[in-house]
Formats: structure tokens, C-alpha cells, sequence
């Protein structure tokens, strides 16, 4: 694999992680967000394995299939079943609306590209110069996690910014130790089968998805 | 005859057609007014041209003139740029005026500030000393408040319009006045030579603050956002052709300001400070546009839409600046290039329109979009000329709105790599604002025609309207005519503008953009064929209007009935008004107008069912006026309040005020001793 | 090959562009509906049946309301006349074309925007309620397309450091790999957006729809007949065509004449055609999968294609 | 339905349109609407059972389209009319309007026996009278309703397809 092919494909999957957490932005319908959940874990995958294979980092190459296995197959069928109850749900009623909350997406790339513009001086190789992109995938991730009511959103929030921390972790450094990765992905799947639960739980507390709701709980 | 007598018998003729117009019957003032102002503006015209030729300076002095300091006039090439943009609004608003008379310009008054105004506005940028340079703005702000005022004794909305003006211009005034008084005292003299002189060695925090003041004053004359609020209420209750002289020249010497004491006086400076003058741009263009695309009164649509012009001159300042800061000349001087020229276009533009609007007044009685409709039918030459202003000012090639924009976007793009973090982010931000605005442009401007001059009468008024005076059709037809030329030949004027800014700043190399009738950026990879567009779209029109003709089997058009879906009737009141067309506008752009609507239904009696009425109201004001001016002013009303318990009216109170006050001052004065 | 020979095959050149965009537009628009026809299970109208359309409406009578004024017969006449320049000066099937030094992005840009401006203007000249309707939609939409837009054209033109569309066609064909760039896939994305909502088709708006309180670009022209109609019609197919070919251009402009002499710009012509009609299947068979959003709807769409064009302009930023 | 099952069925249904016999008799209309003729459909007060049978005329299974007709928004845009059901009173001025909005050369085409002679409404009181009353009748569809195929007959007979 020659250098420019390396960059330009390390820099075509990390963008499309980048792309992954705007479009869940944009889409309302949560299968949708799901499915493009799963190509974002899909494009995570891709980015591990080009940069293992690139420095022939065995660890890296496992966790890259780990990744997979996790992050763009499991845990999505996972909140699919959580889905499955009422497939029509919608994200219908956001904090911030869609373009506003869109423009706020390019606003946090931004920030995302000044902040790392000292770091990325650091590590000029081509996977560093990539880091922003990382770190803006896991802004969005946090701005979806704030703006959006429903838990399976939040679901997704959550694992938006775990693909952008993993992200992070893939160019800057060698790669992040095995086993560290392998307790982060553990840890994220534990939020998940909990968020899980905990949203079944809130459909036959109240019938719907909408934390909003959960101050009916409280006295 | 040299050039520094060209000058002063300018001034003079001036000043006699003030004289002149307070003194003359009513019949005749304002024409023989207008005559020796144009006279006024030959002169300093020419002598503008001869110091953008010569590229030497025109230095003055008089000692005696104003007591203390003298008078002390130096015309440079940028000045020289400055007083040829007021000429050739002054020119045509002048005689535009000679047909308004009767709308309140002919009386004593107005015949007396007209002039003395015109020649004001030419001599401000001549100013070659801080002393000289106040007394003149000043004189410009009363002259002007004193024309927003003319028509005071009927409306009691041109008063609160006067007071608004009054309170923010003198504030500004302050603002100014201070800066330049801290570079003054600083510095030996006060002339602008000696401020620039040491202005290099004061420490960064004083040149800072010298700026900001500066920046805080001139912006409120240029109508920056957040000090644009007196805009869009003087500039509709001043006369047409005194709103056209405001906002095209007078505005534009608010971003002369800027340019002498940023760049001229202070030399640059630290980048941020052309960020937040990039910034403030955005903002302005921005909320301008988007105000200009919902208003409905048509001269508030176009104070409106200067704010929104002067944010895009300004984005090219704060562009050039940026540049300058870090080190790229060229880019530099092509950013401030654009900014002139978008300076010019719309000194063009937007008099032909006010113009064309106050035409539009003294037809119909009303400026109100949704009572007009029809006028491009019943004032067919008016009509077209508006319609060619506001093509002009939608940027649509081959006229000049389109060359401004082409140059600013072109500063913008060879700028978006300038190996600056906070440069490489603002710059494709500055250009979304651009974009949004000339989008919003063209929402305001097709509005402000479509509803305006076609369709048909909204009311008896638009009905009734007949074409104006020669004169008045003349007046705009010379500004559209510079629209044409300045959009098919920049070229022309080119030269004249990069001698303006090498003025500024004089490390950079000639960019000479003039290649024949073409638009080349040297050093950069950009190139525009002005002439050749304008030319192949021209043959492209009149070939398809041939071929129309020739295949049209039956070329005469059959007049029919407007297709209403076979309705028994057709009325006015089913068109779309201004209203409803910027309804899709207002409702994307909610969050930012807040529009205050209410709709009411009332039934008949019998049934529900049949309605009698609906009325909808709808009004968008100023958000910035709510939130920032309101609640000051309503402090300031509430002290008023408190002091006013001093003031009983008994004669014998205020005495004993005058007692306590001595009582006090004499004890701290053993106090002190 | 000496310069006179130069400058008669750039404007052959042209020439052959603008007819193929003239020409190709009406074809083009037949295939897309021929595709629908046949997605839907249908055997559709002929591919020329556009064609036949317009020359039947030039041989109609002419009707003009009683209230129009001289905007409306002259809009048709100048959006085809803009177009046509447009036309003449892009890249296309050349480089080279005449009068390239200055076929400039943002020039081409605000060619196009004269024509849909007069025919806004068009739209309200005969007083009646649609048009007005239609108007203020189409305006507005444009409005809220320009920032994308001229972000796209910032973030495509970072390769040549030039806006200048032949320069930018150039700097592909120098530099293949600039293609899978992200900067210029995003942009390209940004850009079929933009192109979608400009040219009216969906899910922007419905060209086929016969409900007059949904259309956007249907309702301004609801007042033209015979030949005026004609030209409208003629005249948003070639918008389509060469905003199609610009798109093709920038994506994949290989083909495209370089060197000035007859057989290359053939060449360059015929691979042209080949992948417009391409594009336009691909189109054609998208919008039988979509329907009409929301008038209210469409600022999200907008917002998510600037979105896009900023991600390639910072992304640009990055990777270099 | 999700894009997938769309697919799925557009593949399964390849083509639903039924091949008809060459047209035989070709009615005289306007020689410029050969091969390309667009309607403006006008109800003139019919039971919505003739709009039925054009809905269906026009849709995939008889697809009038593919013989060069058109129904278009405008009556500007339109070559001709088709009017369906008797005059109503509320109908007969807006009839007259959309065929003075149509330029020539212009058909009216009558579809349906209300159409033709008022059919079951003859001499109703709200009814003014048979399309052929109001305005000039080139073409004539009786049946109630008529059958699509007769349709798409009266129209190849004018595009001559």
C-alpha cells in the first residue's frame, strides 16, 4: 500500500465517521439512525484495520475486527430490538431543530480543527493530521446526546462519542493498548444492554421512549 | 488654476448656493440651488481626478480661517476617491430634488442645508487635521439632522426618527472625538500627518482603544449592526433625495473613517482587530438582508439593505486588514480594492433606488409595498430604471453589483489558505454570510419590484399614478447608467481605486487589475471578461428574440384574462402583498426576526360556520432595538424620573438650592484649607 | 497550430456545447421519464417526446395577460439566452472553450441566477395569486442554496487556487488522486444538493405536479403558453443539462478535450453525453424512490448540503 | 415501505401496461397536435365516475402517455380540454374562461354521455346543458362511464399514434 493511497484512504474513512454522526443530526426515523450508526462503526473498523495493516500492529488488526464485530454488527442489532417494539418511533421533536442543529455541527467541526491545530503540529503523520476529525465526530456525538429526547438517541449519543474517542485513539497514537480498547468497547456494550433495560423499563412505565417523561416519576 | 483653488471655489460655490437657496423666492431656490452645487461638484471633482492622476496630494492651509487651529485640507488619493463617490451621488440627488421641492426641500431651510450638506460630505475627506475634520463631520451630522427634520410639523414618526439619529450620531461623535484626542495628545500637532507620525510608537493597548473608539464611531455613522437602529427610521422619514445622499455617500464615509484611522493613522495593527471588523460585517450583511427581505415599507427595505451593503464593504476591510496582519500584501490590497468598489456600486445602486422610491412617493402618496402594484404600467421609465437599480444590487452580471461581489468573493478565496488558524476559519464563514446575503438580496429586491411595480394596484393611489417630471427620471437614469458602465467596464475606474489603495498601503506591488476591458489578478489565478460577458449576452438575446419571432407561427400575442382557475372574478387583493411573499423568509429565519403576529376570525351571527372577517397583522421590529436600546432608554426615563422630585417649580427651593451649594462649597473649602 | 485555427475550434467548440445542451436537455428529459415510466411498470412516453412538445408549442398562439407588462415576454427569452452563454463558456466538452480565460465558477453562478430572477419577476407580472406563490418559494429557496454553494465553490477550487472552472478541470486531470479527496467529495455532495433544489426537481419540488398549492417552479410559469412556454421549458432543461455536465466535469472529467483540434473535442462531446445521461439515470431512478418534502422541510435539506460543503472546506484544511 | 420492498416489488411487476391493437380510425384533429397533445381536465359537475376511468386511462395499465397525451396544470399549457359531466350552473362560466385561457389551436373534447347529452341529468334544474350548450365539442366519448380504452381511442385519434 503506498503512502498516498494510505493517506487518501485513512483520510476517505475517517471523514465518512465524521459524516456518520452529522447525518444522525439530520435523520429523524431511529432505524435510520441505527443503520447509519452501524456504517459508522463499519468506516471505525476500516479506519484500525488500514492503519494495523499499514504498521503491521497485530494488536491493532484485532481490534480492528473487534470493532467490527461490536460496534457496526452487535450493538446495533441490540438497540434494534429495543427499536422493534414500535418501529415507527421518530426522533419528532428535538431540543434544537434540525438545521440548527446541523449549522451547530459545522460550527463544532470548526472548533473541532482550531483546537487540534497545536496537536496535530505534534504528529505529522498523515493519520495524525486527522485527528480533528475524530475530535469533531465525538463533538457531534456529544451535541446529539444533549439535543435529542428520546433514550434510543441518547443510545447513540453515547455511542457516537465512543466512535469519536476511538477515533482519536487510532491516529494519534499506535493505537490504543488491546486490552484497553477491548474494556472501553466491554464498558460502552454494558451502557448499552443497561440503556437497553432501562428503556424497556420506561416503555411499560409510560409508553414511550421520551426521557422527557421521566419527570413524571419523580414525588 | 491648481489644483488647492479647485478646492476652495469649490467650498466657496457651495457655500454661496446655500446662501443662495435660503435667500431666493420659493420658486426658484432649489433649482438655482442645485445648479451651483453641481457647479461645487465639478470642482472638486476635477481636482479629485487630478491628485488620482498625479498621484501628489493637495496640502491647504489656512491659519485664519477657523480661530486657533485654521482650516487644514489635504486631498489624497483616497480622499480624492472618497469626494468623487459623494459627487456622483450629489449630481443626480441634487436634481432629482429640483422636481421633490414641493415634498418640503424648497423651504428656506432644506434650500439652506442642501448645499451647505453637499458640500460638507465633498470636503470631509479632503480634512487634513483633527480640528478641521470634526468641524466638518459635525456640520455634516446637523446638516443632516436638520434634513431628516424638514417634514417634523406633520409626522410625529420623523421626530422620534430625528431624536434617534441626533442621540446616536453625537454619540459617535464622542467616540471619535475621543480617539482622536488620545492620538493627539500623544503627538505633537494635530494633523492627520503628525498622528500617523507617532501613532507608531504608542504602546498596543492604546492603539487598541484608539481603534475600538474609532470603530464604535465610524460604525454608527455607517450603520454597523449594533449601531444601525437610526438607519431604517431616518432614513425613510428624510426626503428621498437627502436619504440617497445618507445612504449613499454619507454612509460611506462612516468606512472612510475606519480606513484613515485603522489603516492610514494607525498603520494595520493586531490581527483581532480586523477580525471583529470582519465580524461586525458578517453581522451587519446578515441581519440587514434578512431585515431588508421581510420589511414591507419600502425605504425601510432599503436603510435596511445599506446596513446590509456596508457589512459587505466591511467584510472586504476586515479581509484586507487580516491579510495585511499576515503579511500578504497583494491579498491585502485586494480585499480593500473590493471594498471600495462595493462602496461605489452601491453608492450607484442604492441612490438610483432611494430616488426612484421617493419618485414612486410623490406618484402614489405611499412607500408601502402592499398598497403599490401595477406602477412598471403606469410609470413605465421609473419602473424600468428601478428594476435595473435592483437587478444591479442583486449582483446580477453584466452590472456593477456583480464585479463588487465577484472581487470580494475572489479576496476571500485566495485568502482561504493563508496559513492562519483563526484567518483559514473566519474566511469561509465570511463567505457563507456573503452568500446568505445576496441570497436575501434577491428576496427583497424581487419583492420590492415584483410587488411594487407589476401585477396590478393595490390602491386607489398606485391606480391614480402617473410617470414623473423629466428631471426626476433623469436623475436616475444617470445613476442606472453608471450602474451599466461600471458593471460593463470596470475597467475605467480600476486604476483610479488601486491608486486609492496603494495610497493606504504603500508596500504593495501594482496589482494592476485592468487587462484591457478584462479583470486579471496578477500573482493570482483569477480572471473576469466583463465587456465579452456583457457582449455574448446581449447577442444571445437578441438572437433568441429573432428566433422567436421567426418560429412563432403566430407572433402576435393574444391578450386574455389572467389564468385565475376560471374564477367569476379577479381582484388586486388576491395577489400575494410583501407580506405574504417574505412569509417563507420570515418563517425559516423565526428565531432571529421573532415576528409579532395575531389573527383574528369573527363570524356572522347565525352559524360558525360563515366567517365575516379575518384580519392578520403582522410586524417584525428591530430585535436588536428590543433587546439592547429599549431597556437603556427606559433606565435612563426612570433616573429622569428620580431627578425630576428636585424640581417642585417653588422659586424659593431652587434658592435655597443655590444656598446649600454655596454653604458646601465655601465649607470644604475651610475644610481643605 | 496557429491561433486563428485556435480560436475556430473553441468556438466550434462552443457551438457544439450549446447545442448539446440545448439538444441533450430535451432528450435528457425524456430519458428521465422514460426511466419513471419504466420503474413504475409503464412503457412511458418516446424518449423525444420533449422535442415533439416543443415544436407543437411553437406553432401555438401566443397569449399575454392583460396585466403583464414587457418582463413577461422577455424572461423566457433571457433565461435561455443566459443559459445558452453559460453554456458556451463552461468546460464541457473542452477546456478550452471560447472566451474560457473568464468562465469563471462564481460567474457561472450569477449567469444563472439572472434568468431564474426574471422569471420570478415573470411570475408575479400578471397579478394573479400562484405566481406571486411560486415566486416567493423559488427566491427563497435559491436564497438558502447560495451559502452552500459558494462554499462548494471555495472547497472545489483549493486544488487550482482558482475559482476559474477550466483551471479547476485542469488541476483533476493533472492530479487524479484530488478526486477521493474528502474536501472534494463533500463538496461534490454540497453540490448535488444544490444542483437538485436549483433545477427543481425532487425532492425539492415536483416538476410533474398538477396541485397548484405545492409548486414551486410550476406555478411562476403557470401563465406562459405557445412558444413563451417553449422557451421556459427549453431553457430549464438546458439549466439541468449544463448544471449535470458541470457536475460530471468536476467528478470524473476525463475525456474532456484538452488540446484544441476537432477529433478531441468529438471525443470530448461524445463522452459528455455518455456520462450526463448517466447521472441523469441515476437522478431519474432516485426520485422514484422519494417524495416531495415540506416547503418547511427544505432548510433542513440546505443546511445539511452546507453542512457538507463546510465539512469539505475544514477538511480540506486538514489533509493538506 | 422501506426502499428495499420497493425494489422488490418494481422488480417482481416487471410491466403492467397492456399492448393495443394499431389504432384504425384517425379522427380528424389540428395537424400541429400530432404526436404530442396535452389536456386540462375540466368537471364540469360529473359523479366522478368518468374521472375514474381518465385516472385510469392515464395510469400504468392503459398509459395514454406513451401515445404523446399529457394532463397538465394550466389550461395555458393545455391543447385542449376535457370536460366531463353535465354543465352545471357553478360550471358553465369557468368552462367558458379555461377554454378562452387555451391558446389555439384547441380541442374540447366531451367525455362521458353527461358530457355528450346531460345523460340521466337531461333537464335537471341545476344542470344548463350538455358541454356541446356551452362550448364548441370537436370530440365526443359517450358510455357512462366510458371505458378506457375508449379514451385513449378518441386521443390516438387526435395525436394520431
Amino acid at each position: 500500500m503506498s503512502a498516498s493511497t494510505y493517506a487518501s484512504v485513512l483520510g476517505l474513512t475517517a471523514a465518512v465517521v465524521l459524516l456518520c454522526a452529522v447525518v444522525t443530526l439530520w435523520r429523524r426515523t431511529l432505524r435510520a439512525i441505527i443503520r447509519v450508526l452501524a456504517v459508522q462503526g463499519l468506516a471505525l473498523a476500516c479506519v484500525a484495520m488500514v492503519v494495523g495493516l499499514r504498521r503491521h500492529d497485530t494488536g491493532l488488526i484485532v481490534v480492528a475486527v473487534l470493532v467490527l464485530a461490536a460496534k457496526a454488527i452487535v450493538v446495533p442489532m441490540l438497540i434494534t430490538r429495543v427499536v422493534r417494539h414500535d418501529p415507527a418511533s421518530r426522533e419528532t421533536q428535538p431540543l434544537v431543530n434540525v438545521p440548527a442543529s446541523l449549522v451547530a455541527a459545522g460550527a463544532l467541526t470548526i472548533l473541532a480543527f482550531a483546537v487540534t491545530r497545536s496537536v496535530t503540529a505534534l504528529v505529522p503523520t498523515p493519520a495524525g493530521r486527522l485527528i480533528p476529525l475524530g475530535l469533531a465526530a465525538m463533538l457531534v456525538g456529544f451535541f446529539a446526546l444533549v439535543t435529542r429526547r428520546k433514550a434510543v438517541s441518547q443510545i447513540v449519543g453515547i455511542l457516537l462519542v465512543d466512535n469519536g474517542v476511538a477515533l482519536v485513539a487510532f491516529l494519534a497514537t499506535a493505537g490504543v493498548p488491546l486490552i484497553v480498547e477491548l474494556g472501553a468497547s466491554l464498558d460502552v456494550l454494558l451502557a448499552v444492554v443497561v440503556l437497553q433495560v432501562l428503556a424497556a423499563r420506561l416503555r411499560s412505565l409510560l409508553g414511550s421512549f421520551d426521557l422527557d417523561r421521566l419527570t413524571e416519576l419523580h414525588d | 488654476m491648481t489644483a488647492a483653488s479647485l478646492v476652495v471655489s469649490g467650498a466657496v460655490l457651495g457655500l454661496t448656493a446655500g446662501v443662495g437657496g435660503a435667500t431666493l423666492p420659493r420658486r426658484s431656490r432649489v433649482a438655482v440651488g442645485a445648479v451651483l452645487v453641481w457647479g461645487a461638484c465639478a470642482l472638486e471633482a476635477v481636482a479629485a481626478i487630478h491628485v488620482l492622476v498625479s498621484g501628489h496630494r493637495v496640502v491647504l492651509h489656512s491659519a485664519e480661517l477657523l480661530p486657533f487651529t485654521g482650516v487644514n485640507l489635504v486631498l489624497t488619493p483616497l480622499g480624492a476617491f472618497f469626494v468623487l463617490l459623494v459627487a456622483m451621488v450629489a449630481v443626480p440627488a441634487t436634481l432629482h430634488g429640483i422636481g421633490y421641492a414641493h415634498h418640503g426641500l424648497d423651504s428656506r431651510m432644506a434650500a439652506f442645508a442642501v448645499p451647505i450638506f453637499v458640500t460638507v460630505l465633498l470636503l470631509v475627506p479632503a480634512a487634513g487635521s483633527v480640528a478641521t475634520f470634526m468641524v466638518l463631520w459635525e456640520l455634516m451630522a446637523l446638516t443632516s439632522l436638520s434634513l431628516v427634520l424638514v417634514d417634523h410639523g406633520r409626522r410625529e414618526a420623523t421626530r422620534s426618527a430625528g431624536t434617534w439619529y441626533a442621540v446616536i450620531t453625537h454619540i459617535g461623535a464622542a467616540a471619535i472625538l475621543t480617539a482622536f484626542l488620545i492620538l493627539a495628545a500623544h503627538s505633537g500637532g494635530q494633523s492627520f500627518a503628525a498622528l500617523r507620525l507617532h501613532a507608531r510608537h504608542l504602546a498596543p493597548v492604546v492603539r487598541a482603544l484608539v481603534f475600538v473608539l474609532a470603530l464604535v464611531g465610524f460604525g454608527s455613522k455607517a450603520g454597523v449592526v449594533p449601531f444601525h437602529v437610526w438607519l431604517p427610521k431616518a432614513h425613510p422619514e428624510a426626503p428621498s433625495p437627502v436619504s440617497a445622499l445618507m445612504s449613499g455617500a454619507m454612509v460611506a464615509l462612516g468606512v472612510y473613517g475606519i480606513i484613515l484611522v485603522g489603516d492610514v493613522i494607525l498603520g494595520g495593527g493586531s490581527l483581532w482587530w480586523w477580525l471583529v471588523v470582519l465580524a461586525l460585517g458578517a453581522v451587519s450583511a446578515l441581519f440587514g438582508s434578512l431585515h431588508a427581505a421581510s420589511s414591507t415599507d419600502m425605504k425601510r427595505l432599503l436603510a435596511y439593505s445599506t446596513t446590509d451593503n456596508v457589512g459587505l464593504a466591511l467584510i472586504g476591510l476586515g479581509a484586507s486588514g487580516l491579510f495585511d496582519a499576515t503579511r500578504h500584501p497583494q491579498l491585502a490590497a485586494l480585499g480593500l480594492v473590493a471594498a471600495l468598489v462595493l462602496l461605489l456600486n452601491h453608492a450607484a445602486f442604492k441612490g438610483a433606488l432611494f430616488l426612484s422610491a421617493g419618485s414612486v412617493q410623490s406618484a402614489t402618496g405611499t412607500r408601502d409595498l402592499d398598497q403599490l402594484g401595477g406602477l412598471l404600467r403606469r410609470m413605465p421609465q421609473t419602473g424600468a430604471l428601478f428594476l435595473g437599480a435592483a437587478a444591479a444590487i442583486c449582483a446580477l452580471p453584466p452590472l456593477n453589483g456583480f464585479i463588487g461581489e465577484w472581487l470580494l468573493f475572489q479576496s476571500l478565496l485566495h485568502g482561504a489558505d493563508i496559513g492562519n488558524t483563526a484567518g483559514e476559519i473566519a474566511i469561509p464563514l465570511a463567505v457563507a454570510a456573503m452568500a446568505l446575503t445576496a441570497g436575501l438580496t434577491v428576496v427583497a429586491f424581487v419583492k420590492a419590484a415584483g410587488i411594487g411595480f407589476l401585477g396590478r394596484p393595490r390602491s386607489e393611489g398606485a391606480d391614480a399614478a402617473v410617470e414623473v417630471p423629466g428631471t426626476m427620471r433623469l436623475a436616475v437614469g444617470l445613476l442606472v447608467g453608471v450602474c451599466v458602465v461600471l458593471g460593463v467596464v470596470p475597467t475605467l475606474v480600476l486604476p483610479a481605486v488601486e491608486r486609492a489603495v496603494r495610497a493606504v498601503l504603500p508596500r504593495v506591488a501594482p496589482l494592476s487589475l485592468a487587462h484591457g476591458v478584462d479583470l486579471q489578478l496578477v500573482g493570482l489565478r483569477g480572471v473576469l471578461e466583463p465587456a465579452a460577458l456583457a457582449a455574448a449576452m446581449a447577442g444571445a438575446l437578441f438572437g433568441l428574440g429573432a428566433l422567436r419571432r421567426a418560429l412563432a407561427r403566430r407572433p402576435a400575442p393574444r391578450v386574455a384574462e389572467a389564468w385565475g382557475c376560471g374564477r367569476q372574478l379577479q381582484t388586486a387583493r388576491m395577489q400575494y402583498t410583501a407580506t405574504s411573499f417574505a412569509e417563507p423568509v420570515q418563517r425559516v429565519f423565526d428565531d432571529v426576526l421573532r415576528p409579532v403576529q395575531d389573527l383574528d376570525v369573527s363570524h356572522v351571527a347565525e352559524s360558525r360556520y360563515f366567517i365575516e372577517a379575518v384580519t392578520f397583522h403582522n410586524a417584525v421590529d428591530d430585535g436588536i432595538e428590543r433587546g439592547l436600546y429599549r431597556p437603556v432608554i427606559g433606565a435612563v426615563r426612570r433616573w429622569g424620573q428620580v431627578a425630576r422630585q428636585l424640581q417642585p417649580g417653588s422659586v424659593h427651593r431652587y434658592l435655597a438650592y443655590g444656598l446649600g451649594a454655596l454653604v458646601i462649597v465655601l465649607t470644604a473649602l475651610t475644610v481643605i484649607r | 497550430m496557429n491561433a486563428g485555427s485556435h480560436t475556430v475550434v473553441a468556438v466550434i467548440a462552443s457551438c457544439s456545447q450549446v447545442v448539446a445542451v440545448a439538444v441533450g436537455g430535451l432528450v435528457l428529459i425524456g430519458l428521465m421519464r422514460k426511466v419513471r415510466a419504466h420503474l413504475e411498470g409503464r412503457v412511458g412516453a418516446p424518449i423525444l417526446q420533449p422535442m415533439f412538445d416543443v415544436r407543437k408549442l411553437f406553432r401555438k398562439e401566443r397569449l399575454r395577460p392583460d396585466q403583464a407588462t414587457w418582463i413577461f415576454p422577455l424572461a423566457p427569452v433571457v433565461l435561455v439566452a443566459t443559459v445558452a452563454v453559460a453554456a458556451a463558456i463552461t468546460p464541457l466538452v473542452t477546456t478550452g472553450p471560447a472566451l474560457s480565460t473568464g468562465s469563471d465558477f462564481f460567474a457561472l453562478v450569477y449567469l444563472l441566477l439572472v434568468g431564474s430572477t426574471l422569471l420570478a419577476l415573470a411570475g408575479m407580472d400578471a397579478g394573479t395569486a400562484f405566481g406571486g406563490m411560486g415566486s416567493s418559494r423559488a427566491v427563497t429557496i435559491g436564497a438558502l442554496a447560495e451559502p452552500a454553494l459558494l462554499v462548494t465553490i471555495l472547497a472545489l477550487s483549493a486544488t487550482a487556487h482558482s475559482s476559474n472552472l477550466p483551471a479547476i478541470v485542469r488541476a483533476t486531470l493533472a492530479d487524479p488522486g484530488s478526486v477521493a479527496t474528502p474536501q472534494r467529495l463533500f463538496a461534490l455532495g454540497a453540490l448535488l444538493v444544490v444542483i437538485v433544489a436549483e433545477s427543481g426537481r425532487l425532492p425539492v419540488d415536483n416538476p410533474a405536479t398538477h396541485l397548484e398549492l405545492t409548486m414551486v417552479h410550476e406555478a411562476m410559469i403557470l401563465e406562459y403558453a405557445g412558444p413563451d412556454l417553449a422557451f421556459v421549458t427549453v431553457g430549464e432543461a438546458m439549466r439541468l443539462t449544463l448544471l449535470l455536465g458541470v457536475f460530471v466535469n468536476l467528478v470524473a472529467p476525463w475525456g474532456i478535450a484538452t488540446t484544441t483540434n476537432v477529433a478531441a473535442v468529438a471525443v470530448g462531446l461524445v463522452t459528455l453525453v455518455a456520462k450526463v445521461a448517466v447521472v441523469g439515470l441515476a437522478l431519474a431512478v432516485f426520485e422514484v424512490f422519494t417524495a416531495k418534502l415540506r416547503l418547511f422541510r427544505l432548510p433542513e435539506l440546505l443546511a445539511g448540503a452546507f453542512v457538507l460543503a463546510l465539512l469539505g472546506v475544514v477538511s480540506g484544511l486538514v489533509v493538506k | 415501505m422501506s426502499a428495499q420492498n420497493l425494489w422488490r416489488s418494481l422488480w417482481r411487476v416487471r410491466r403492467v401496461t397492456e399492448a393495443l391493437a394499431p389504432d384504425a380510425d384517425a379522427t380528424a384533429g389540428p395537424e400541429e397536435l400530432i404526436g404530442s397533445l396535452q389536456l386540462r381536465h375540466v368537471d364540469a359537475g360529473s359523479c366522478n365516475g368518468c374521472e375514474l376511468e381518465i385516472a385510469s386511462a392515464f395510469g400504468p395499465v392503459y398509459d395514454a402517455e406513451r401515445f404523446g397525451a399529457r394532463l397538465v396544470a394550466s389550461p395555458r399549457h393545455a391543447d385542449g380540454l376535457l370536460v366531463t359531466g353535465p354543465v352545471t350552473r357553478n360550471m358553465a362560466v369557468p368552462l367558458v374562461k379555461t377554454l378562452e385561457a387555451t391558446p389555439h389551436p384547441r380541442i374540447v373534447i366531451a367525455v362521458g354521455d353527461c358530457a355528450c347529452d346531460c345523460g340521466v341529468f337531461r333537464g335537471g334544474y341545476g344542470v344548463v346543458g350538455s358541454v356541446g350548450d356551452v362550448v364548441p365539442v370537436d370530440a365526443s366519448i359517450p358510455g357512462c362511464p366510458p371505458d378506457p380504452t375508449a379514451i385513449i381511442d378518441a386521443l390516438r385519434g387526435i395525436t394520431r399514434r
